[in-house]
């Protein structure tokens, strides 16, 4: 993972790269400015060589390929001083490693009357893509949104994966940092003086007054896409990318359903007590008196990702049912939009 | 080996690792074109693979994980159903929903593949402790390699083997590499039986490139396993000849070790033994190549053939 | 955790027990009825004295301390024919059992083409009561509704203990059973002869029309206790005890709403991706047009527990909550009780 | 130990046992009553806790776990403030949010106490790579039982601390039960060393009912790990001479086995050795006896005077 970035004509500080270089990017210059930075993980140091060349093997370390003792040693390092990156490569792998993350990092800080703090942030890939199947492609974000003391952030361009990125290993708590691995490669344009994108803020990537499209990861391209569908037919959606997950900006998402009446929330993750599922909650309690029609969850099925490509494709929510979708909350009656959906 | 020693299904052992041998040929020229899922060949463990499910019983249970392409062909799975799964193909040994990763084939007793480094070792217990309370004879060989016996399940694993008498045959593939990193970067010492002889847990290393030395080994273990119902370990010390993943990526391999296994080929060895013995003659050889080669051309034919599942497996055999 | 069964002299076949006693019973019940079920976990042998006196040493075990392998084990074992059940003792120990669960035993059977069943039960408590804090008292059946292939279980009463744990051994599918700790040892009445209780049928446990309250383990009794501190006041409230958590059971729970026209879901977990989310994110869907309020959800912080006494009790909601908020949303104007709650 | 070895602080190490020893009484009277929450005790371990943690400088951080109580005083924790932990109290070590199973105090180096049984064997590591990479000079002693040895994650701890070279003085308490199983239960062998030592880690056994073994044995230890920074375990052969939890569940214990270690009581032994080599006298370990008790009802009253926490703490220090 070099970066391969293109430097822009415009600006000898923007360039356009990958989300993987944009990572690589923010970490190094993480570890640029704070010397407590440091990452390890299961070839962390063979396979991000530029960072081990830039800054050393004290501070870009290989380790055995144990992803609980990985995730432990982030953990302790974190409430002693340092500020650890974890790579645990692919979400499910994090099953190894959920004791320290959510027992400790997630706990001890509340059950120690707030002795301890843990500025650590790991890493983990999903998404379809890579057509290898459930084991490396699960969706877990609402896991660790669930518990508590964690941050959770999932970006869906460049720009944001690198300033989100930056702001996950400033701040002072444990932060689960997500990568969709089908947005890895994509290309965008990056800001390379831009400061951090705070946690916690969603962007409304597309404004609209019909409808209310919330995504996060690589489901804001299937929304955007619906929009410009909907759009050639008159309805103008609004798109908001999440891009945190915890904390979740509840604030613009309800502001732009108290706007279009319409909210359709979507992700690849399975639905059940999925991040839709606690959208969709916060907008039916706090502002149930602006919807026009049902909400709508549009999410991968309650099902295992199947490793052969036409089924992996059809896992993830596409712009066509986004559309579909909207135009049935937006064009007929809202009792008869719920019985359809 | 004294070449006494080699018995008439010596050949039926290198017959095995030529099969093997081809289909990795193949996945990897496949690979190499792009367009194609990632898969993680066995090249160069062909013998490890070959020597220990040689020395298996029908009623034996198989446990096996991402590398497992030797595992399966040495137990006579057809290459064809193989290679359709590999392809995401409803012929597959899983429909295509489990890709190259994770094929299991229960009419084979390949039972439960994982792709989570250390799931074998998770399952492999309760495989185990079924065949054991249902009075059923076989045992239960498992497949991992020196990366998986880093994962505190293989701790846990074993002690629970140990303590509650489980016929398992665990058969650590010490290839060297773990993904990306080298075995030396993960642990102190060079090799894995010792752990599991700290647990109580019998354990032999052999030179997993020599598949006469293995099948000897995995012989007398599961002579030994089946006598007193109790685990063995198996450290077979080989190397990982390619990349952890195809296509390859030549960058990360230690050159001069990766010479100095070359030379090793198990293959190699295998057929100069044969030779010096005056087992095989080079003809013999090259038509059983030949014949492996053509059994590949029409699995590959057979997958390509075979049609990806129907949108409404999205949702099948969830649930039983 | 022997038997203490007090018989009830209007039938033999009824006796009144504790939940505890209960599951007890259905564990026996089962293993009389199927050779091929067994039982292992960190001290069931010792401290299921009477299971082991019955059913002998080869099916009801002590293990190492070892979550990991215990489920593994579970998991391989139910495979391979025989109906295992783990006991993981405190649901925050599940952490170090989630690859077994989640990656093996609600993935393996899709992967695989459905070669494989996995009827295995896996047992584990949370909820507040014991005062120990966050590391043993962590509800996280969220978790595991979100995660594919698994079935979810939470009982309110002794007699719904043993029927769904029963219909759990019986179940070809891998089951979290979870066990409210606070309804250990409340006593209620159990029919003896009684059949399963089915999994995937929620019970309306009080009949009501002017507002559905959803909820499960010990949250139901509060929603019972806030039922009758409403009726005094004229508000009749159904009360809906989920049961099972996966499959939900939607239907039962959307024709109280479309009969109430209003909800309140509530349970001792955290809000945030919890099973409140899920209901509340499914009636907003199909049954907007019913609703005559927002939805309210009353759920545990979104902190890890104390261990200290007071604000452990203060976790879950309790019954004045839940019937302020119940008033709030009978009395008032929509619009008014939205900006309140 | 010869007589004439036992300095001068061998009387304050009776000193720090008398005083675990009337707190872990204190606790077993209150539970004994009802209505208190439960505590494991380390009642008969006394010598393990008080021998290590002697031989730690100021510089050194302590992980522990559920049985934490003789670590902290030790340590020199307050016996009032953890009182009030374990009672909820708002004066206590972690402002009564943890209770008795989780008790940390950073102000004496006792971190990120865990009570999931493994849980300080993964959190060692980072805090011992901390030290290192901040150019500290403690090491980290992490106390565990018997029981948390049989989790992969010691396996997983060991194994790095080994290949890294972490400055990790790793105390197996072998106290021959883990709740309501005995550790021979749960493992073939009678020792923990040997795991360790399998991965590189040099280890030793000891008496750990004998305060100047562990003592002894600690100091070399430590000696050692600031010479080369590398880790090492120490195995304490003692016994749990309590139920698992109070209030005491006496039916699960063995009694013959109870009997044989009740002889073997840590103070006792401590005592007689004191007596025998004229270092002690009865009446003056009589006299710190009576001090230690009364040390203990003043901590209790400084306890039940500290309020409960307010309910707004159900929200506090979840995030920084
Ligand atoms: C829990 C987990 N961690 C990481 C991976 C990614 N991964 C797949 S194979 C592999 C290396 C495994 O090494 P080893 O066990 O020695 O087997 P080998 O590949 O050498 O046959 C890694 C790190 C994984 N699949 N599962
Ligand atoms: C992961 C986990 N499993 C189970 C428990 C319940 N539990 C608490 S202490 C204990 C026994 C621990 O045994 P050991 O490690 O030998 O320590 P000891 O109690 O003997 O000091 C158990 C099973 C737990 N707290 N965490
Ligand atoms: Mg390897
Ligand atoms: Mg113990």
């Amino acid at each position: 993972m070099t970066q391969n970035a293109s430097i822009n004509p415009s600006s000898l500080h923007h360039a356009v790269m990958s989300l993987s270089d944009a990572l690589d990017t923010a970490i190094a210059e993480e570890m640029r400015r704070d010397p407590r930075v440091l990452m390890f993980g299961e070839g962390v140091a063979t396979k991000r060589c530029a960072l081990l060349d830039e800054f050393g093997a004290a501070r870009v370390r290989n380790t055995p390929l144990a992803e609980a003792i990985i995730a432990g040693t982030a953990v302790g390092a974190a409430a002693s001083g340092l500020r650890p990156i974890a790579d645990l490569l692919f979400a499910p792998f994090l099953c190894y490693a959920t004791d320290a993350l959510v027992n400790s990092a997630g706990k001890l800080r509340f059950m120690s009357g707030g002795q301890f703090e843990f500025p650590l942030v790991t890493l983990a890939m999903s998404g379809g893509g890579w057509g290898v199947g459930a084991q490396h492609n699960h969706n877990l974000e609402a896991w660790f949104v669930h518990a508590p003391g964690l941050k959770v952030v999932m970006p869906s361009t460049p720009a944001d994966a690198r300033g989100l990125l930056k702001a996950a290993i400033r701040d002072d708590n444990p932060v689960l940092f997500f990568v969709d691995i089908g947005l890895l490669y994509q290309p965008g344009e990056v800001a390379l003086d831009a400061d951090i994108v705070p946690l916690g803020r969603a962007r409304v990537v597309r404004a609209g007054t019909d409808v209310s499209l919330v995504a996060y990861g690589k489901s804001v391209g299937a929304c955007l896409e619906a929009a410009a569908q909907l759009a050639a037919a008159g309805i103008e959606a609004e798109v908001i990318d999440l891009r945190t997950l915890k904390p979740l900006d509840t604030e613009t998402v309800l502001a732009s359903v108290r706007r279009s009446g319409r909210l359709i929330v979507v992700h690849e993750a399975s639905q059940s007590c999925g991040v839709g599922a606690e959208v969709a909650a916060r907008v039916a309690e706090h502002a149930w008196s602006a919807l026009r029609a049902p909400i709508v969850r549009l999410c991968g099925p309650d099902a295992p990702v199947a490793a052969s490509f036409p089924l992996e494709q059809a896992f993830a929510p596409q712009p066509a049912a986004i559309a579909a979708a909207a135009h049935r909350l937006c064009a007929r009656e809202p009792a008869v939009a719920e019985v359809n959906v | 080996m004294s070449s006494t020693a080699i018995s008439g299904s010596a050949l039926a052992l290198l017959e095995r690792m030529l099969l093997i041998r081809a289909y990795e040929e193949k996945l990897i020229a496949l690979s190499a074109g792009g367009q194609f899922p990632a898969v993680c060949s066995s090249f160069g463990q062909e013998a490890a693979a070959v020597g220990v499910v040689a020395a298996l019983g029908a009623a034996d249970q198989i446990l096996t994980n991402h590398r497992s392409a030797g595992h399966l062909l040495a137990r006579g799975a057809d290459p064809g159903r193989m290679l359709a799964e590999v392809m995401g193909r409803v012929d597959g040994y899983c429909r295509g929903r489990s890709g190259s990763l994770h094929i299991a084939a229960r009419e084979l007793g390949v039972v439960l593949t994982s792709t989570i480094v250390g799931g074998e070792l998770s399952l492999a217990t309760g495989v185990a402790l079924a065949q054991q309370t249902l009075g059923r004879r076989g045992l239960v060989a498992c497949f991992f390699g020196d990366g998986a016996a880093g994962e505190g399940i293989f701790h846990e694993s074993l002690n629970l083997a140990a303590t509650w008498g489980l016929p398992i045959l665990y058969v650590c593939e010490n290839n060297q590499w773990q993904a990306y990193v080298h075995r030396r970067e993960t642990m102190l010492g060079e090799h894995i039986a010792p752990w599991a002889q700290s647990l109580g847990v019998e354990a032999e290393r052999v030179d997993g490139n020599d598949v006469f030395a293995v099948h000897a080994a995995a012989e007398a273990a599961c002579e030994r396993i089946r006598a007193d119902g109790r685990p063995r370990l198996l450290e077979l010390s080989t190397y990982r000849l390619r990349g952890h993943l195809e296509p390859d990526d030549p960058q990360a391999a230690d050159a001069a070790e990766l010479a100095l296994w070359r030379e090793r080929d198990p293959l190699r060895h295998c057929i100069a033994t044969l030779l010096a013995g005056g087992h095989a003659d080079a003809a013999g050889i090259e038509r059983m190549s030949r014949a492996a080669h053509a059994r590949i051309e029409a699995a590959l034919a057979f997958a390509e053939a075979s049609p990806y599942p129907a949108a409404d497996e999205l949702l099948a055999d969830v649930y039983a």
